[in-house]
């Protein structure tokens, strides 16, 4: 049933909020003049409570069903996480409180890092970036800093493989690099050699995702990191996929300099629809100096927050957000941390990589492997299985809708043609996992059998069918008008 | 462990479906000397919920909450009242674990709810358009910032001097990477600069904060014509939203960029994030915003739908020539905003700000009479309070009561001995009349020149 | 989609709950051995969550559409009273609490019993109930209680109306009265001379619903009480329809002697699937005295409880329940008092009224009301408009559902053919009415126009189909039981 | 008002419609006298969130919550941990707000969940089928007396001295009024009392509790062999339910009816409410079940569902000829049970029953090892405590600590000089080992004559 927009809804002068009576007083508002007809919809909080509800039914969540996004890691979001992170004690604190009435907040943030840091074994941590990109902007800005105190301000050019998140190529240039790219060899890994060729004295860093975006780990990652050091330039890790590696890859053992941990990835805070994340970059000790503000240091008082670069005894290249970070997810991956443990967080990646590879087998024999060997925590197919079927990998994703399943990653990583990049997660049983493979071999062998009908005409049970993005693109309308009189 | 449905049984069935031997095998890949075996160190095995609850709660009652207590603390983060709904359905897992609607069939909720929020925004700023949100407030204005330089062809943006401090060391932390040239100008706790003499031909943009950080207000349309007449444009950045409940939009002003941080409506202070940047433009500009933007279709069957749209502007299709790096936003946090923007409407949305206005009139008014200054003439819901000596330490003793008495200017600016015995206090709906008479009584001891 | 029973679910060995170790002691179970084998399933964390999302989605709740079943008041749930009722002041404390820990919990109920008794008039409220019927229990006790005081054991005769909801006669025989029914006049009135004339020494009471099933006002309530109370009986009033005159009419100005009141219904606590709800029942200064243990008297050193018959002033009859009563739902009720205030309980009233009355208007030509005038909460029809046409209520109720509402209540009250009880209530927005009642036209329309076939096969879109419910009741399945191997 | 959408235009337009002069004229058909023109006396006007929210906080913050201090409560009603997923789907609309599933179709998950709840209690219970819930363990307990005269057809039935007193009383109060003869045992401190000598050829059922109000914990083999012989059945009432996962179930050692408690599950402490009835029997006496029944059946096109069965035992069609009255239950709460005994599981279920055994233990080996009496050779997870001279004293001095130490017999059993100085003391998974050396501390104290 249709749920109309809030501003269809409208019935002026009724509200979903009762306060106080205004005290009487004389406006001060400088000689402003009070503001009038701004437009807002009036509606009771019955009408928005259901509206809201009704909206919801339109979504697949995980809660819902598998949600096998490859690269975006939807694993389930624990309950508790959601019910600490609204203790008043972290939701209720501002983040100017004097901070000997934020003690625990501050340790918190510190316990954190902590974990971060031994996990990863890496030296220092910056906790505010707000979401990956963010992250991958607070590690080249870092990089950055390091090589302008280096003197080395020529050194302009960043180095990203062809199978990059888009993000890390946009990052590079937001921070004012050259992009230039690495193409992929034929086994979907980076080499030495493509590297080394690429190398030279205008070189900042490499920019390189270890698991890949081909779901693979990146067996030559040390000697890259090596050629890239010793050509004097650094080596920013994409920790996108790290929650396959946790508890059994330590990324300093890699030679990285720099890497973001998506803590909505792999310590499971909810992705909300799109945010919030929250993106702390790892540093190794040659980038640790230049670390945004702020930061939490252990002084004689107690922990304290270092705010201004006067106070700090490194020499941090600025200030990424306007507090301390994403208190909020903070709390939710310390939990997560917690309740795994040493031996939870292991068997995490472990299964991960189990029931990538566990799909990966079922399918092989119907879909396309583009690349050879075990995989990670993802299983990459290409569209090579459904040539001559005129059926394309978004008529394939639209048609696992009507299976009930959310459709994988599709036409990502850009290497492989007609990508399907299949994340299952370690929190997805072996009886899901046997539903979706029989879901996807069920359509595999559809569309060799020649019903490209079924899959243009997908997704059937949706409030809506396919939707026209063009259309939408060409004649934008990002919002509501009033209809004409 | 609570979280893993596989068993034993289970991982030797599917390493047998594999071929694999074990899953160390797997991992074959990892180079020899990376391979970690032994456990990580220092972490306990897996814990159940009450440990875990009860280790961050100990935490968690080592600090004092905001709402225990009187508490006057603004300066860009501001303690409202959020409705009981806004959460409940905000948990809902069709919302809470949804990811970002790229398959729009199976996301119409999440799109709608964009377009919904979008439309909300551009209605409070006065703007044509607004894009599906921001990290924050300051971040949004670092963006500002690079979207007036990429509309205007200028790389000089003027940073006003009642701007929020933190804003401008984001701006400057994120645009100085790229060489753009900023403009500072000094603290202004009088709201009293003069920004139109800093344009010139070369300007991208003038930036300026309303409230300003100290809490003055100001009519923005003689600077927006300054700045049209040099061809700059003209960013209002807004750090409480609420204002815009009852002081003329920033749009009417003549804005052509306005940022704020939303955080006000539908969201807690999480000890400063997640926050929720809110970013609205023109429409001749909508090609240069930053962001995800959600926008109205049709389906198949002729149906009214929602998408993600304009996505040539992002990194995930533009690569290196985006309009911006940013991916993940803060999608669940523009939730709380809209659904709580819903519940109050246009007479609840007016309403809260004359009450934030009025209480922060009777603190004043109260203050006044006590005989402590108030530097302000105009405001909304915070002001400059002048106290004899060092503002910061009377708010770290005042923290012992507890009373927190509000954020001293010093924080933001250490060591400028002008600005010392600057208090900002800021007033909600949440503030009650004892919780005014405990500051007024605090800093009437004071201005007395008494001792506590 | 199918979502398995939890048992079907099962995957041995996997838990949802990790627990710390237990400490080493030697188990004292008297000699008893530990048992083993129960056979419940083994379930993640992850697994469960889904399981719950989705069975709610196969579920219709306020939140989700108009639920208009008549007499059950499914109005708006408030989200701040769940929020307050799960304050650990209040839903962490323990029913045996030393009283001077729990003296908030005993204001709460005094207050709330405050309340109740200025709404209704009355001298007395007795808390505990857990739920409507069990309000009517304790109401036939206490009067049976009085009776007993009175030396009149022969007062056995409870005059209940053909109208009245099925707990009334249940609830007498229950308490060892045997039930006389009234009936109902033409006009879905009980008159005072059909009371007159079933009135005599052996009569206890009358249990008379006001508003009536009907949902029409007794105009000859009064006369009523008068001539019971005259013939030494006492007025037992089911207050299950109170919530259309809260703040417009005090049932103590009728004559009432007791009355529960389901605070579910007119006080808005969730209806939670069938409960939990919550029936505190007001008494006149005849029945005080005979209110069952516990209650709270205010004592020197605050609040108390009375626990035991000897510490009591009165002469209780008994204990309805192990312990209080339902807390939660007074925390809830006393949010949805305070928060209405004296204007807003007025209006919500007046506004229940108002919507089934303009529910009728709009809808008496194309349906068939057996009872002209104004209605109070509740708009009555009967089947009559259907006939001929092959169509049932029944039928008619499930195309309801296809067009997105919930049925109303069917088949009662008793005294009209083939009823349609509709009780929109205060909640619904007069737009949500508007499509309602379009609704309801439209499928009264096509049934006058012979397309029966467009009731009989619905509902169409539901997770389920009709259900075989004759079926069911032949050869009762109750329970899971495992598969024959 | 927040809850109230109709404007006064709406109103207008809506008595238009009818064709009523005013709203008041709807209400015709009350009596002149009875109307009621002016407001509620006292009651303030509607107030918004914030203000119910402090009014209510203030009230709270009056108790003690037992969370917040060692709590050693037990009797009848137990803290135990629940997981946090519970509250968050519980709170879901659909099934927060959804009623009794009258309309099968559109209660399909209200439906599947009681389906799956029976079995849970039927197979913990060691039970054939069990009903969709009662109000509270005691109302079940007075119900399975009522069902087992139905059974029977007898009318006298035997209550355990060992039964909860309230649970006792609740009978009394129900079956009173319908003439039945209640034999009651008087308290049994020592677990000692023989049932069997009370069972006559009149006797409809005998009720015992296991573990007893005093912990004690038994073997009712024999006893149920006694009630069979006799014609009688055996009633066995659960308080702890969390019992059933090391205890030999009810069903495994004879009984005819299972009642239980069944708050310990999923459910807070609440002050007492709301809670959960279990009820459960043996196939044969179905017919004869209180309540609601959920039974499995199939739709229109043969495909599994659920639907409300057996209702011509209820009330709503049998009226006065009903098994009882009962009509709402407690339904939330059955699913919180169910959600929570589905995260348990198996392995859950035990392992939480061992552990709460376990800990009990180790509670009256530390009281044992520093001198104090603990009156049971056999427990669960509570038992009984005795101290020189009054418990209830002792709890309230302690109280003040706080440190809440248990449930004094006397608060049951009032002047009974013989059950003054014992103690109920409960111990549950949520029982750290720092408390239980605070009731150690504070009891050895005593028990070695000293004074705090």
């Amino acid at each position: 049933h249709e749920e109309p927009l809030i501003f269809e809804l409208d019935n002026p002068g009724v509200t979903g909020v009762d306060l106080e009576a205004a005290p009487a007083v004389t406006s001060r508002l400088g000689g402003l003049k009070a503001r009038a007809g701004i437009g807002l919809p009036g509606l009771s909080e019955p009408t928005v409570v259901r509206h809201y509800t009704r909206l919801s039914q339109k979504n697949f969540g995980i809660d819902s069903t598998m949600y096998p996004l490859g690269s975006c890691t939807m694993k389930h979001n624990p309950r508790l996480n959601e019910k600490l992170a609204r203790l008043a004690g972290f939701s209720d604190i501002h983040p100017m409180q004097p901070q000997s009435t934020v003690q625990g907040a501050l340790e918190l943030i510190d316990q954190l890092a902590h974990w971060l840091k031994t996990l990863t074994g890496m030296p220092a941590v910056a906790m505010s970036p707000a979401a990956g990109a963010h992250g991958e902007l607070c590690g080249l800005m870092a990089i950055r800093a390091a090589l302008q105190a280096r003197g080395e301000t020529g050194r302009t050019r960043v180095l990203v493989p062809e199978s990059a998140h888009g993000t890390n190529p946009a990052t590079a240039a937001f921070c004012g690099f050259t992009v230039d790219a690495i193409p992929a060899e034929a086994n979907g890994r980076v080499s030495v050699e493509a590297v080394k060729a690429k190398l030279g004295p205008d070189v900042a860093c490499i920019m390189l995702t270890n698991p890949n975006t081909c779901g693979l780990f990146e067996p030559q990652v040390k000697e890259i990191a090596d050629a890239v050091h010793a050509a004097g330039g650094y080596f920013y890790c994409d920790g996108a996929n790290y929650n396959a590696i946790v508890g059994r890859v330590r990324p300093a053992d890699l030679g990285v300099d720099a890497m973001h941990i998506n803590l909505h990835k792999t310590f499971s805070t909810p992705h909300g629809g799109g945010g919030p994340g929250s993106g702390p970059v790892v540093l190794s000790d040659a980038l640790a100096p230049y670390a945004p503000l702020p930061y939490v240091v252990h002084g004689a008082d107690g922990l304290r927050l270092v705010e201004h670069a006067a106070d700090a005894e490194g020499r941090p290249f600025g200030r990424m957000k306007a507090f301390h970070g994403q208190m909020g997810m903070f709390v939710r991956a310390l939990a997560y941390i917690l309740s795994h443990g040493a031996d939870g967080l292991r068997q995490a990646s472990s299964d991960a990589v189990l029931n990538a590879n566990y799909v990966k087998a079922r399918l092989q024999d119907v879909m396309s492997v583009p690349f050879d060997g075990y995989c990670m925590h993802e299983a990459l197919f290409d569209d090579r299985f459904l040539k001559d079927t005129g059926v394309t990998t978004l008529d394939f994703a639209k048609a696992m809708i009507d299976e009930g399943f959310h459709p994988m990653t599709m036409y990502f990583p850009l290497v492989v043609h007609g990508a399907f990049l299949i994340e299952p997660t370690e929190t997805e049983p072996k009886a899901t996992l046997d539903q979706f493979i029989g879901a996807m071999r069920h359509l595999a062998g559809k569309a060799k059998a020649g019903d490209a009908a079924h899959f243009l005409a997908a997704p059937r049970y949706t409030p809506r069918r396919r939707l026209d993005e063009t259309g939408a693109a060409r004649k934008p309308v990002l919002r509501w008008t009033p209809p004409a009189a | 462990m609570r979280y893993l449905p596989l068993t034993e049984a289970d991982r030797r069935e599917m390493l047998a479906a594999i071929g694999a031997p074990s899953v160390d095998a797997l991992f074959g890949d990892v180079p020899l000397a990376a391979r970690l075996d032994q456990p990580i160190a220092g972490l306990a095995p897996h814990q159940g919920e009450l440990q875990v609850e009860r280790a961050l709660s100990r935490l968690a009652a080592r600090n004092v909450p905001a709402g225990s207590c009187p508490s006057f603390l603004g300066a860009g983060a501001y303690r409202h009242h959020v409705p009981a709904a806004v959460d409940q359905l905000l948990t809902r897992g069709e919302f809470l674990t949804s990811y970002t609607p790229y398959q729009p069939e199976v996301t119409q909720g999440t799109l709608q709810y964009l377009f919904e929020f979008q439309t909300q925004v551009a209605l409070i700023t006065g703007m044509d358009v607004a894009n599906a949100s921001m990290y924050d407030g300051a971040t949004a204005c670092a963006e500002a910032v690079l979207m007036a330089n990429r509309v205007t062809r200028r790389n000089r943006a003027v940073l006003s001097g009642g701007l929020h401090p933190h804003y401008r060391e984001v701006t400057a932390t994120t645009t100085g990477v790229l060489g753009v040239d900023l403009v500072t100008l000094p603290a202004d706790p009088k709201g009293i600069e003069d920004l139109t003499a800093a344009i010139d031909d070369k300007t991208s943009c003038v930036v300026v904060q309303n409230p300003t950080l100290f809490g003055h207000v100001a009519d923005l349309t003689p600077l927006a014509e300054a700045c049209h007449a040099k061809g700059a444009l003209l960013v209002v950045v807004v750090t409480e939203v609420v204002s815009l409940g009852l002081m003329p939009s920033p749009g009417s002003m003549g804005a052509d960029i306005v940022v704020a941080e939303g955080q006000s409506i539908g969201n807690g202070l999480n000890f400063g994030g997640p926050y929720l940047g809110l970013f609205a433009t023109r429409d001749k500009f909508v090609r240069q915003l930053p962001g995800r933007l959600c926008g109205e279709t049709v389906d198949a069957d002729g149906k009214r739908g929602f998408v993600l749209t304009l996505s040539t502007r992002e990194q995930h299709i533009r690569r290196e020539k985006a309009t911006s790096n940013i991916c993940t936003n803060s999608g669940l946090c523009a939730l709380a905003f809209t659904m709580h923007l819903s519940l109050l409407g246009e007479v609840g949305f007016t309403g809260l700000a004359q009450l934030n206005h009025a209480k922060a009139v009777q603190l004043a008014d109260k203050l006044a009479a006590a005989g402590v200054t108030v530097a302000n003439d105009g405001f909304f819901n915070e002001f400059t309070v002048k106290v004899d000596g060092d503002a910061a330490a009377l708010v770290d003793r005042l923290a012992d009561e507890p009373l927190l008495a509000g954020v001293p200017v010093s924080r933001f600016y250490p060591g400028q001995a002008d600005l010392a015995g600057l208090l900002l206090v800021a007033v909600t709906e949440t503030t009650t009349e004892d919780d005014m008479d405990a500051l007024v009584n605090a800093l009437k001891d004071l201005a007395l020149g008494g001792t506590k």
